[in-house]
């Protein structure tokens, strides 16, 4: 199997989906001859034709318009959004349009399409170039929203988006595109949406996460560990639909839960996490239910490694629960 | 090639003046059957609504030629992205008055199970009239995307994209047209300027000398056409379709006409409509211009429209009775087609709802086990 | 003391703001010579001249980038967007712009501006004449949102809202627009934002609402009285920046809570109260948090009385709570 | 009053034909030096971004004419909307070097404390330099608003909005020349057209024949001008400004010129820009035209020109050492500016920060209590 970082990953999928479905295309901003801006569409202008994956002009409404258009009439659109900063010129035709069509048609017209973006922090992108938008976008329903944080699943899971029948919101953290490697199949397959990956198991505290935040609280865990605290580590990979049950049956493991993201905390998808602990299992949590996110803030730049949770934080949050 | 004066084919007094129509005498009927189907329609909604059986109408007097005109110029495998004034081209594609009133009142057998409101019809069938959306102008580029599937594909068909002057100042105005432009995409831009979106008059939508000259920001042809002479619409539309299908890309088409009643049945236009100006507009009715032509040719008599006029106010009397019979959705209407396949979240959230109504007996819910 | 509805007590507020403040300018789609579609705004033109009260382009985010402008150059812009349902193409405006000036310029722009709309069901307007989206908002550093549920608070708030230094969204329970009436003083006034307001004290369960659901929970309170239960109802009024100490303490008061709103349930408004009492007090709970509010789906139309959380399925999570 | 040909008033060999000069000879070699300003921070920048001391930058070569001689034509008292390639707009109105290079380092003294990337300017003084925004043509409506304000009050100043070809295709260009032109706004809209919005060249973005023709899709005035000649910049932003000034309302300007460098320190161009064409840009470079412009008023020799860039490096390179020695934020600035006031909720997350910075020692959290 070949070592893959994770936009080589997307790169994969995006090849082997436009391979073996002659109806998938792909576009958006920069994405044909410099193969976007991170460069996860290199190479597929050459092998597919300026007809399958090519440049639009600078609109992100238009952008996603038309890929509902496309996705109506047969064809399979996998749309980029260059930073998930700029989707929100499109944030109509998603949330009403995309989200609702199947809906308000009866099942008579849908929208089967990916949106693809790098959202999250990481790169000194500041205000404009490291959000995490998530939250909007799972307060919708009629969307499914995907978050890998390694390569493997980066490829199955966009894989499994293309396949899927809904409009799907795929958010690659763009933190780990070169940071995290690993080794990925070769060809087609894919992972399933709504599963949830456990990291790494344990019996003291259970920490959920997801994307950029991944390697970050497997660090956390692995500091814990030396102090004594086994952390149960889960990536949420799909969080919307979620796999409620699995993260119930995570939480109820070890009683003590920390919810890590780095979005802001307020309304951000930590607190649904929370919430759904508080409404089912609260009689079985021996601890707070710990947060550990970005301020409640814009995202600043020079001092983007305070805001963004860092292992500090977690285990900070960890240690918290485990000995309350 | 925007054309300052509109284009007319129909003189007020319905000679044609040498014109070529290219419609037999029965397309020529049933195109204005089709206009008196949605006159009776209008009047029918107009009555449900006052009398409180349905929520909410849209009126379209005055605005049946344009209607109409541009639906002749469709084949049946063209998709039209309609906005909510445009059912009069479903109906004229063989769309039955009773699958909209079924929406009309939003019972089990709307295709959007009750889930929109009035005037929001959704067909797939003789024609795409796809889904309409409340929210103006988002529906223009996705013509534009379900175009370039065509186009991609190496189809002949068009899309046709409706809507009205207050959508050219949408969102979806601008990246449509500038999309469909560069990529030459078969697709027939048509703006219905009835004068007014709501209560804001053309003059405080658009500083510019007309809709159509916003073609030439996109580099596309524009065009300006009587939207109450049926024949002239249907000229302007066909030719632009015949462009597009031979791979010459978009072209913007306005109409002018006139919405002659409220923007609905909420809306009081009086606060806002000069009366005069209802008054100039009501002499030009596309309607009956249309009857001064078919009876120039000897298909008209005051006596054949009464007639016809009846029998349409015959079938939408039955759609009513057929549509009001029919039972509202059952409870499952509001958990399915969210996703293709149902959810477990929402399964419970369904399974809570059914087990809350069954337990405090609420017929609405539907009886039985909840279903999905 | 005069008596009005609430959207007459708006209509009230405009005027008194406008009055006393000749940088205060009103506009949006139809609020000219119609006097908006709810006749918010009936009365504005004639008393204070077209350039003060008018009409606009059928533009959400030319509404609001204009208004931002403005409020950067010395006016006091309160715009109306139609209904909320329509906010989205100003999505971009509000998030990216009026949320993060203040932040991004070092203080040296800054956008107060009010943002009026009406929001939520109950008026058979289906999916896109019925939502709330305030949890898309209050995820959104630098905004402020506020929900008033009497015809005192809303003319109290919203000047508030217009004498407020920061970008507030003013969100109008469309069902209570004459649904509601109440006194309410002449001249001016303000109730203050970031406070609670307590409809009804109680000592065995509170309940969080506001807006439109604020009467659907006293409602539901009567009915538990009936059968024993006591509760304490919070009107939160300001969701963003909220009360967060207030609403701590009203549910610590009881140890068992319930909240309600309209919007859907997942990373909804609600799972925040909820993730902040799992945060911080889950040791004084004697109940699961639970929460009514509408389904995971776009607003329907025809069952809009099932989607919507009525008194009947209030109570009914009150007593589960009660019970527990 | 679109103008095919684009507007020029220094010929490649620097003669101006009779035409009428309205700037003094200091005044000349200001713009002069505000250019040779700009190359000397794009360069240093660049440099400092190839060694990691800062993060990015936007270059700036061949566009210098474009900016300088749109700034020149404002008042003090004007607001520019710009976009993020416009920082000579602020050199030429006096915002000294070192209050940028505190913001390409993003440290304490930066207006923004450090929150956005480099090249995000905001300045109040000594002219309204907005707030730069990295969304594209949000910007543009603001600009409309602001002046909107101005017109109200009866104040004779404009809004200078600034953006490139790609900002075309934004949903601000279409709202914000909408409402401009319907409400007469004191606006100038200025396009600098590049050649490419990062990759996508001018004829993916649009069909339309030129930028400044979409003027017409709005009713107001559109001009193409060679963006390479300062004195034809400054003369048709001149006229705009005065018209709008009048009450004439907005107009838009399409300013031809071409960005020689990549999009910014990130873009590698040589992948979708031709060589050839770069080169035949070569050839028009604006500073070196307006040299030959200057040396024929005897204004201008190689050897003054060197003395005046090495003056300008060293104003840069000054300003450089002054903001690396400028200490980075305090952890207050991530919760500061927020909102007016500091909420609760943000001074407890601020505490808590605060908190376990000092615990774990962190020194770039600043010393002491946390102060807000
Ligand atoms: C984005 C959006 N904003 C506002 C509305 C409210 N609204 C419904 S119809 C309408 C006017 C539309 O006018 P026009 O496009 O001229 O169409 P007409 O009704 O005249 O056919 C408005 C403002 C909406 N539906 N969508
Ligand atoms: C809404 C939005 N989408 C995408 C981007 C990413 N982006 C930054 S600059 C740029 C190209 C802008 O081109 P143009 O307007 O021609 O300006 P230029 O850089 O050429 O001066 C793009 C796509 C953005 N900043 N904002
Ligand atoms: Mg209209
Ligand atoms: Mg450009």
């Amino acid at each position: 199997m070949p070592t893959l970082t994770l936009v080589q990953a997307v790169n994969d999928a995006l090849k082997t989906a436009m391979r073996r479905d002659p109806t998938v295309i792909h576009f958006g901003e920069d994405v044909g001859p410099k193969g976007g801006v991170f460069l996860a569409s290199d190479g597929l202008t050459k092998e597919f034709g300026k007809a399958r994956n090519f440049d639009t002009p600078l609109s992100e409404d238009g952008i996603i318009g038309t890929a509902i258009g496309m996705a109506m009439n047969g064809l399979k659109p996998v749309a980029e959004i260059q930073f998930q900063d700029f989707i929100f010129p499109a944030f109509d035709q998603i949330v009403s349009e995309a989200a609702k069509l199947r809906y308000r048609s009866g099942g008579q017209y849908t929208a089967p399409m990916v949106i693809r973006t790098p959202y999250g922090g990481g790169i000194r992108g500041g205000l404009y170039h490291s959000q995490s938008g998530e939250a909007y976008f799972c307060h919708t329903p009629g969307l499914k929203v995907v978050v890998p944080s390694t390569p493997e699943d980066a490829k199955g899971l966009l894989l499994a988006s293309i396949e899927d029948p809904d409009p799907v919101l795929f958010l690659e953290p763009k933190a780990l595109y070169r940071q995290v490697k690993g080794e990925v199949p070769e060809g087609f397959y894919t992972t399933p949406l709504s599963t949830l990956r456990t990291v790494r198991t344990g019996k003291d505290v259970t920490v959920f996460c997801y994307g950029a935040m991944v390697p970050v609280c497997s660090k956390a865990a692995e500091q814990a560990a030396e102090k004594g605290i086994d952390c149960l580590i889960v990536d949420l990979r799909t969080l919307l639909p979620l796999d409620e049950e699995g993260v119930l049956e995570a939480a109820r493991q070890t009683g003590r839960v920390v919810i890590v993201h780095e979005a802001p905390r307020f309304c951000g998808f930590g607190a649904e996490i929370s919430a759904m602990i508080a409404e089912n299992i609260i009689e079985y949590m021996e601890a707070p239910v710990a947060r550990v996110t970005g301020f409640d803030t814009p995202f600043p730049n020079t001092l983007e490694h305070h805001y963004m949770p860092d292992a500090r934080r977690v285990l900070d949050a960890i240690e918290h629960v485990a000995k309350f | 090639m925007t054309i300052a004066e509109p284009l007319q084919v129909i003189a007020q007094d319905g000679s044609t003046a040498g014109f070529q129509v290219d419609l037999s005498n029965d397309a020529l009927l049933h195109c204005y059957r089709t206009m008196l189907l949605v006159r009776a329609f209008d009047d029918v909604c107009l009555k449900l609504q006052r009398s409180g059986r349905i929520g909410f109408s849209i009126p379209n007097k005055g605005v049946e030629a344009c209607q109409v005109g541009a639906a002749s110029a469709l084949e049946k495998t063209d998709w039209i992205f309609p906005s909510y004034r445009d059912f009069g081209m479903a109906l004229y594609h063989g769309v039955k008055p009773v699958e909209m009133m079924h929406n009309m009142f939003g019972n089990d057998r709307d295709s959007a199970r009750g889930r929109q409101m009035p005037v929001h019809f959704s067909f797939v069938q003789p024609i795409h009239f796809v889904s309409i959306s409340s929210p103006i102008g988002t529906h223009i580029p996705q013509a534009v995307g379900a175009a370039y599937a065509m186009k991609l594909r190496g189809e002949k068909q068009v899309c046709l994209a409706s809507f009205g002057d207050g959508g050219t100042s949408s969102l979806g105005f601008h990246s449509g047209l500038n999309f469909a432009a560069v990529w030459k995409a078969p697709v027939v831009f048509l703006c219905q300027n009835n004068g007014y979106a709501i209560s804001c008059p053309s003059e405080e939508q658009t500083a510019s000398e007309s809709y159509a000259v916003k073609a030439k920001a996109y580099g596309m042809p524009g065009v300006i056409v009587d939207g109450n002479d049926l024949l002239a619409m249907r000229k302007v539309v066909k030719e632009a379709c015949d462009r597009a299908r031979a791979g010459g890309g978009p072209t913007l088409v306005e109409a002018k006409t006139f919405r002659m009643g409220g923007h609905s049945t909420s809306d009081d236009p009086t606060r806002y409509v000069p009366k005069e100006l209802v008054e100039s507009w009501a002499k030009k009715d596309p309607v009956a211009r249309f009857e001064r032509f078919l009876a120039s040719r000897k298909l008209w008599t005051p006596e054949k429209g009464a007639l016809l006029a009846e029998d349409c106010t015959r079938e939408i009397t039955a759609a009513v009775g057929e549509a009001e019979a029919t039972p509202a959705p059952v409870l499952e209407s509001i958990f399915s087609d969210v996703y293709a396949t149902l959810p477990p979240h929402l399964r419970r959230q369904g399974q809570a709802a059914f087990d809350l109504a069954a337990r405090v007996g609420d017929a609405a819910a539907g009886g039985g086990k909840f279903p999905l």
